[in-house]
């Protein structure tokens, strides 16, 4: 898990401003390729925000957003993605009526013409059983492949978001809050997941859990009220003193 | 509030297994359905029983949009209505054989949705249905004035039935009702392949949820479009039929009470069923025929009032409402069995 | 014929059966001189829509009292016991009139039909009159096409026609006084046929045009229309509105103040229904063509008393032709001995008579349009009514021969 | 000049109607999330209740101007209660669809009660006649209603921002996210809202009535420009729909004195543009991008 030298994402001066008030202000983020790289900070720190303008889903005020050097700034969702970034979403969000085998079948289609396929039958999906299969059980859930994911547990529905992210197998990896609500082993098994696909990837992780972000950061970014007010290795930060009236204070209290 | 679009019947569905349905039913069921098909004009006068067939078709079209992708086009009038002009245009000025003239019309459905799909898209939810309201008005005042070609509020008369050089006169609509069927049936044929294709499939992850569906990569705009230019397509051909059943083309099959009405068929027989829109065409024309000939005045009345009952109490649809007691009968079934094995 | 047949037949498997199912349905010619044997008179029009006061239940109510008077007189001597009346709606949907006007001929055994407003709709009725050869007498829907490029032998315009319309109103005002015009019309067939033939009547009478105003269709703001007709300082500004919009415009016309500057307003087509609903004071002084009106002379009045026992209102002309559609059909009927349409309608053509409704009348052969005389009227001041419904004060009656247009220039070919 | 100056003054005078439905719309949408259909239809209700009661009660339109506002809130109540607060936790599209069904009944009862050819309405006697505005010469009822609906915009806009309740329903009309995170509970205002929308689109109605023809369908063509003048002002904005309602008033106007033919076509023509370059509409708040 060493860091390369090159830049997988990098923001300059990122601004992202709602009727006056500045979600993100003027962030310079720069993730090393290769590199697990955590987002913490209080609620309303800006993570979610600063999430959605990296992966598209909200465009910045100002500023610009790079991906291996290549400008995504203001691309939608489905342009950024195609450039190799793949996300997952921190309240569970996935198709409802359909199983956990139709969403990994759609996560790998993504990339490939096969969706604008209306004339072809959805047999089509099938070819890739070997992978979807292998990746359902990455993530413990081929046992309940046919189920539709309306019926699955929460902790499941969070492993079938991560396995969405990988079917994707992505160079960038953006994880929101991957344990939120997860039972402790559920947790430890996750970190343990994360550790294993982030070989070979970039990660940007956003998690509230310290054991998760310490157990698998290299490096910590902490945001507060939209800009950045700390980062380093997670020992540096946590020793920061202002991180630690803004945060890690607040979230021992907690 | 929930923003995004028709989540309540994909929701309420999540509680059965939706994939699971037994293929032999599938089987049966497409039995059943065709020899009704053959035998309708038998027990329903065979313009009336073409009527059905035509506005099933236009149900099952408004389907792909509204139960597999979540958008309500309360537009789709336009489409049914311009396409049943053009057919009755070219079969009147060329002499085209039907079948030929209706797939004019459906090719000219589409190319007029592609344009207003693609504004339309723009927005979703609610607004998706304002805007395909307004663009509908917009074509339906369009054929008001261009009198010249349309034949204006008369109507354009004298549609003639030709098929392949044979002429097929008014009284034999009994026969006319088979000659059409087939285009009927592969039209529909045409609106299960796409909902059960890959395609489909990202429909159905658009209409669950768009959001995600983009961040997999997905360019939900353009799956919008294409599926609405393939329901408009399809729509076309029903609307096609229709004209060259009737023999003539009126403004009405443009106006927003007939866009209202196919939504009313496909949400009474369950939307995102298929055959919810075949029973929900079958019932909502018998009534309306029952009702014409019965002395009662005022069929709006009835109309509007299955409507409510329908959203305020059935929003399954008759089909979807069917559909989900079998299936949890069948969930209940396989839970029992389950608990039985587990206890050997 | 036979080829077809089978042709068509080999579409389906079950050829025979097909057959055997399909060849019942329409009368056949069994036994007697009546299909069924007895005669089937269908009404179909607007029971629900926005035409059903001025024709609806109560049209079928007024043909229900032609079969009673029919076998009244003729008692004994009538060629036909059983005559049916049934009525169907067709909601001002043309599919429906034409799915339904089939239906009602192929297997509700209807003879004749009658009624049906709306030209698109009586359109495609006529078109299924032709393929059925059975009648078809049209008397609300008032489109010119019926007795013209349209027409058909089986196919009757028995009350009116837009020609008419607009003919008597122009040529009468103008020579009445109202030589400068400015024609406000809705933008459809309907208002550009009405302005063409009202222009056409006002230049012959000596009268001017000075300019003619579209105006879109449905539309409820005429207010900018009114001040730019009004801005040419006209005698007279004739509109070619209808129902509601006709009444749009009347209001917004009251409000203008056009009045006051001696500029009066004369309709194309006002049904005596509208002058009822909206009250006698908005239409006062209103110049229009009437094909009857109830109150007109003794007989019209004394069938007028009858329709009021029978159904509780006054009729419109649309009532009183109805009446005598069905009256003259059966008198047909009576004189052929039998319903086949051929027989029957030799008996209609050519025929001149004078009942309720038709005076001076005349059954045309060639378009077999419906003539007789007329009527130019104008709306009673509300201090001239005396009694409900007495709305209107016939200015001028328009004989036949100028009422309708030349049986040569209909451009009807059967 | 003049020509131009009247038909200005006229084009605001039909506006007045949309603005009013539009405002009505509008509020309802914002904070019930309720796209309604059957708006035209209650204005529809609004110049018929006029009609009657002038015929039955002999109300002149001033009463009918308080009255049948009154009316109609005590019926948007009810249909509140009854109908639309079922569907109102579910996707906004039922709504619609309940109040599309809702105006078939509606238009249908109104038909079977009051017949179809319209019913008669008699303007008071100061409001009659024409006044003379440095040579621009209108209808003084034109003019009656155009003052009127500007006055009553200003008195809805003077309640949005004075009053608690009027603050509560602006944030969650123009600003959900926001009245969101405030924690504002607008619970208890859904029915009288509802109730409040439904009597700005009878009060459009009632001044509609000496104008225009009372029938049962009245409103079925104005509903759908009522969409229009929504998609263009942006349904989340209560003082777009007002301008915009004014807007699609002079469109109209301007459309009919030099373009009569295309004078309904440019109206929706103005909205494709308006979708074109602002797809959340001239005021609107632009949705995430879904």
């Amino acid at each position: 898990m060493t860091a390369g030298e090159r830049v997988a994402v990098r923001t300059r001066a990122l601004t992202k401003e709602f009727r006056g008030f500045r979600a993100v202000d003027s962030v310079d983020l720069a993730v090393r390729e290769g590199s697990v790289h955590a987002l913490v900070g209080p609620n309303g720190a800006g993570k979610t925000t600063l999430f959605n303008l990296l992966t598209g889903f909200v465009a910045p005020t100002s500023g610009t957003i790079t991906v291996f050097d290549q400008d995504v700034t203001g691309r939608p969702p489905e342009q950024v993605a195609r450039c190799g970034v793949a996300r997952s979403f921190q309240i569970t969000s996935l198709f409802e009526t359909l199983t956990s085998r139709e969403h990994v079948e759609l996560a790998l289609q993504g990339h490939t013409r096969d969706g604008f396929r209306f004339w072809r039958s959805e047999k089509l999906l099938g070819r890739n059983r070997a992978r979807v299969d292998d990746l359902l059980a990455q993530v413990g859930l081929l046992p309940l492949a046919d189920k539709p994911v309306g019926l699955l547990a929460y902790g499941q529905k969070r492993a079938l978001e991560l396995s969405l992210v990988l079917a994707v197998d992505p160079p960038v990896m953006l994880l929101d809050e991957p344990t939120a609500g997860m039972g402790i082993e559920d947790v430890d098994r996750t970190i343990e997941l994360v550790r294993r696909i982030a070989v070979g990837r970039t990660v940007v992780l956003v998690d509230h859990n310290m054991h998760v972000v310490g157990s698998l950061a290299d490096r910590v970014t902490v945001l507060q009220q939209g800009r950045i007010l700390a980062e380093g290795t997670y020992d540096e930060v946590r020793n920061d003193e202002r991180v630690i009236t803004a945060y890690l204070g607040e979230a021992e209290h907690a | 509030m929930t923003q995004s679009v028709v989540t309540e019947a994909p929701a309420t569905e999540a509680d059965v297994p939706s994939t699971g349905s037994d293929p032999r039913v599938r089987w049966v069921l497409l039995a059943v359905g065709l020899v009704a098909a053959l035998a309708l004009p038998w027990f329903v006068y065979p313009p009336v029983a073409m009527d059905i067939v035509a506005l099933a078709l236009f149900a099952i079209a408004l389907d792909i949009l509204l139960g597999f992708t979540g958008l309500l086009s309360f537009g789709h009038a336009a489409f049914w209505g311009s396409s049943a002009y053009v057919t009755g245009l070219i079969a009147t000025h060329y002499g085209a054989p039907f079948p030929v003239a209706v797939l004019a019309g459906a090719v000219f459905a589409m190319i007029l949705a592609l344009p207003i799909g693609y504004l339309s898209v723009r927005r979703s939810g609610i607004y998706f249905a304002m805007v395909t309201l307004a663009f509908a008005q917009m074509v339906y005042f369009i054929a008001y004035q261009w009198s010249g070609l349309t034949g204006g509020e008369n109507g354009l008369q004298g549609v003639p039935r030709t098929f392949f050089g044979i002429d097929l006169v008014e009284t034999e609509s009994f026969y006319f009702y088979y000659a059409a069927l087939p285009i009927i049936l592969l039209g529909m044929w045409g609106a299960w392949r796409i909902v059960h294709s890959p395609f489909g499939r990202v429909l159905m992850a658009i209409r669950d949820n768009s959001q995600r569906a983009r961040a997999l990569g997905y360019e939900v705009e353009k799956y919008k479009v294409i599926a609405f230019v393939l329901s408009a397509g399809l729509t076309g051909l029903a609307g096609g039929v229709f004209a060259i059943n009737h023999g003539f083309v009126a403004l009405t099959e443009l106006h927003w009470s007939t866009s209202g009405e196919v939504v009313l068929m496909t949400v009474l027989g369950g939307i995102g069923t298929l055959w919810g829109g075949i029973l929900g065409a079958f019932l909502t024309v018998m009534l309306a025929d029952y009702l014409a000939s019965s002395g009662f005045q005022g069929i709006d009345l009835v109309t509007g009032s299955v409507f409510v009952l329908v959203v305020l109490l059935f929003r399954r649809g008759v089909w979807g409402t069917v559909r989900h007691r079998y299936l949890a009968r069948r969930l209940r079934r396989a839970t029992r069995r389950g608990a039985a094995d587990t206890r050997e | 014929m036979y080829g077809k047949r089978m042709w068509a037949g080999g579409l389906v498997l079950t050829n025979v059966l097909l057959l055997g199912a399909c060849g019942e349905g329409g009368p056949g010619a069994s036994g007697g001189d009546f299909s069924g044997d007895k005669l089937v008179l269908a009404v179909l029009n607007d029971q629900s829509g926005i035409y059903k006061d001025a024709s609806g239940p109560n049209s079928v109510k007024a043909v229900k009292m032609a079969v009673a008077d029919y076998k009244k007189k003729y008692g004994d001597k009538a060629v036909v016991d059983k005559i049916e009346v049934t009525s169907t709606d067709h909601q001002n949907k043309p599919d429906i009139a034409n799915t339904k006007a089939s239906e009602l001929y192929e297997r509700g055994g209807a003879d004749v039909i009658l009624d049906v407003p709306t030209s698109s709709a009586a359109l495609a009725v006529a078109n299924q009159a032709k393929n059925h050869k059975k009648l078809f007498l049209d008397v609300s829907a008032a489109t010119t096409a019926l007795t013209g490029a349209q027409c058909n032998k089986y196919t009757f315009q028995w009350a009116y026609n837009t020609y008419m319309l607009a003919n008597g109103t122009g040529t009468t005002v103008t020579e009445n006084g109202g030589k400068n015009w400015n024609i406000i019309y809705p933008d459809y067939e309907f208002g550009q046929n009405m302005t063409k033939s009202f222009t056409e009547a006002i230049k012959k009478a000596g009268g001017t045009v000075q300019g003619t105003i579209p105006t879109p269709f449905p539309n409820e703001n005429f207010a900018t229309f009114l001040t730019k007709a009004g801005s040419t300082n006209p005698d007279v500004i004739g509109t070619m509105h209808a129902g509601g919009d006709l009444i749009n415009l009347v209001k917004q016309f009251n409000e203008s103040g056009l009045k006051a500057k001696g500029i009066e307003l004369a309709v194309g087509l006002m049904l005596i229904n509208d002058i009822h609903s909206l009250g006698v004071e908005q239409f006062a002084g209103t110049m229009f063509t009437d094909a009857w009106y109830w109150n007109m002379d003794t007989e019209a009045r004394t069938w007028a008393d009858r329709f009021k026992a029978e159904t509780g209102t006054r009729p419109s002309f649309e009532h009183a032709g109805n009446y005598s559609a069905a009256t003259q059909y059966l008198e047909a009927v009576q004189a052929a001995g039998t319903d086949k349409a051929e027989e029957v309608i030799a008996k209609l053509e050519g025929k001149k008579l004078n009942d309720v409704f038709l005076r001076n009348g005349e059954i045309r052969a060639k378009d077999h349009s419906v003539v007789h005389d007329a009527y130019l009227v104008r709306v009673k001041k509300a201090s001239e009514v005396k009694e409900e419904w007495d709305y209107e004060e016939i200015v001028a009656t328009i004989p036949a021969a100028k009422a309708f247009p030349p049986a040569e220039a209909s451009g009807c070919s059967m | 000049m003049n020509a131009v100056l009247q038909y200005a003054v006229q084009g605001l005078a039909a506006g007045s109607f949309y603005a009013l439905a539009a405002l009505g719309l509008a509020i309802i949408f914002g904070v019930l999330g309720v796209v309604n259909f059957a708006h035209g239809a209650f204005y529809m209700l609004g110049a018929v209740a006029a009609a009657v009661l002038l015929d039955l009660l002999d109300l002149s339109l001033w009463w009918s101007l308080l009255v049948v506002p009154v009316l109609m809130f005590g019926f948007g109540v009810l249909v509140e209660r009854l109908l639309v607060q079922w569907l109102i936790r579910l996707d906004p599209l039922y709504n619609f669809l309940l109040t599309f069904g809702l105006t078939l009944v509606l238009v249908e009862l109104v038909k079977q009660q009051y017949g179809v050819s319209g019913l008669p309405y008699r303007l008071p006697g100061p409001l009659r006649g024409r006044v003379d505005l440095a040579g621009v010469v209108l209808p003084r009822y034109q003019l009656f209603v155009l003052l009127f609906s500007v006055g009553i915009c200003a008195l809805v806009w003077l309640l949005m921002t004075r009053t608690r309740i009027g603050m509560i329903v602006r944030a969650s009309t123009e600003k959900p996210e926001l009245a969101r995170a405030l924690g504002i509970n607008v619970g208890r205002w859904v029915t009288p809202v509802f109730g409040f929308g439904v009597a700005l689109a009878g009060l459009a109605g009632v001044l509609a009535a000496p104008f225009r023809a009372i029938t049962a369908e009245m409103g079925n063509n104005f509903a759908i420009i009522l969409f229009a003048v929504v998609v263009i002002g942006g349904l989340g904005s209560i003082v777009g729909a007002v301008i915009a309602g004014f807007m699609v008033g002079l469109v109209e106007a301007f459309g009919q004195a030099y373009a009569p033919t295309f004078a309904q076509i440019l109206i929706f023509v103005l909205m494709v543009l308006i979708i074109l370059v602002r797809p959340a509409g001239l005021f609107g708040r632009k949705e995430a991008t879904a």
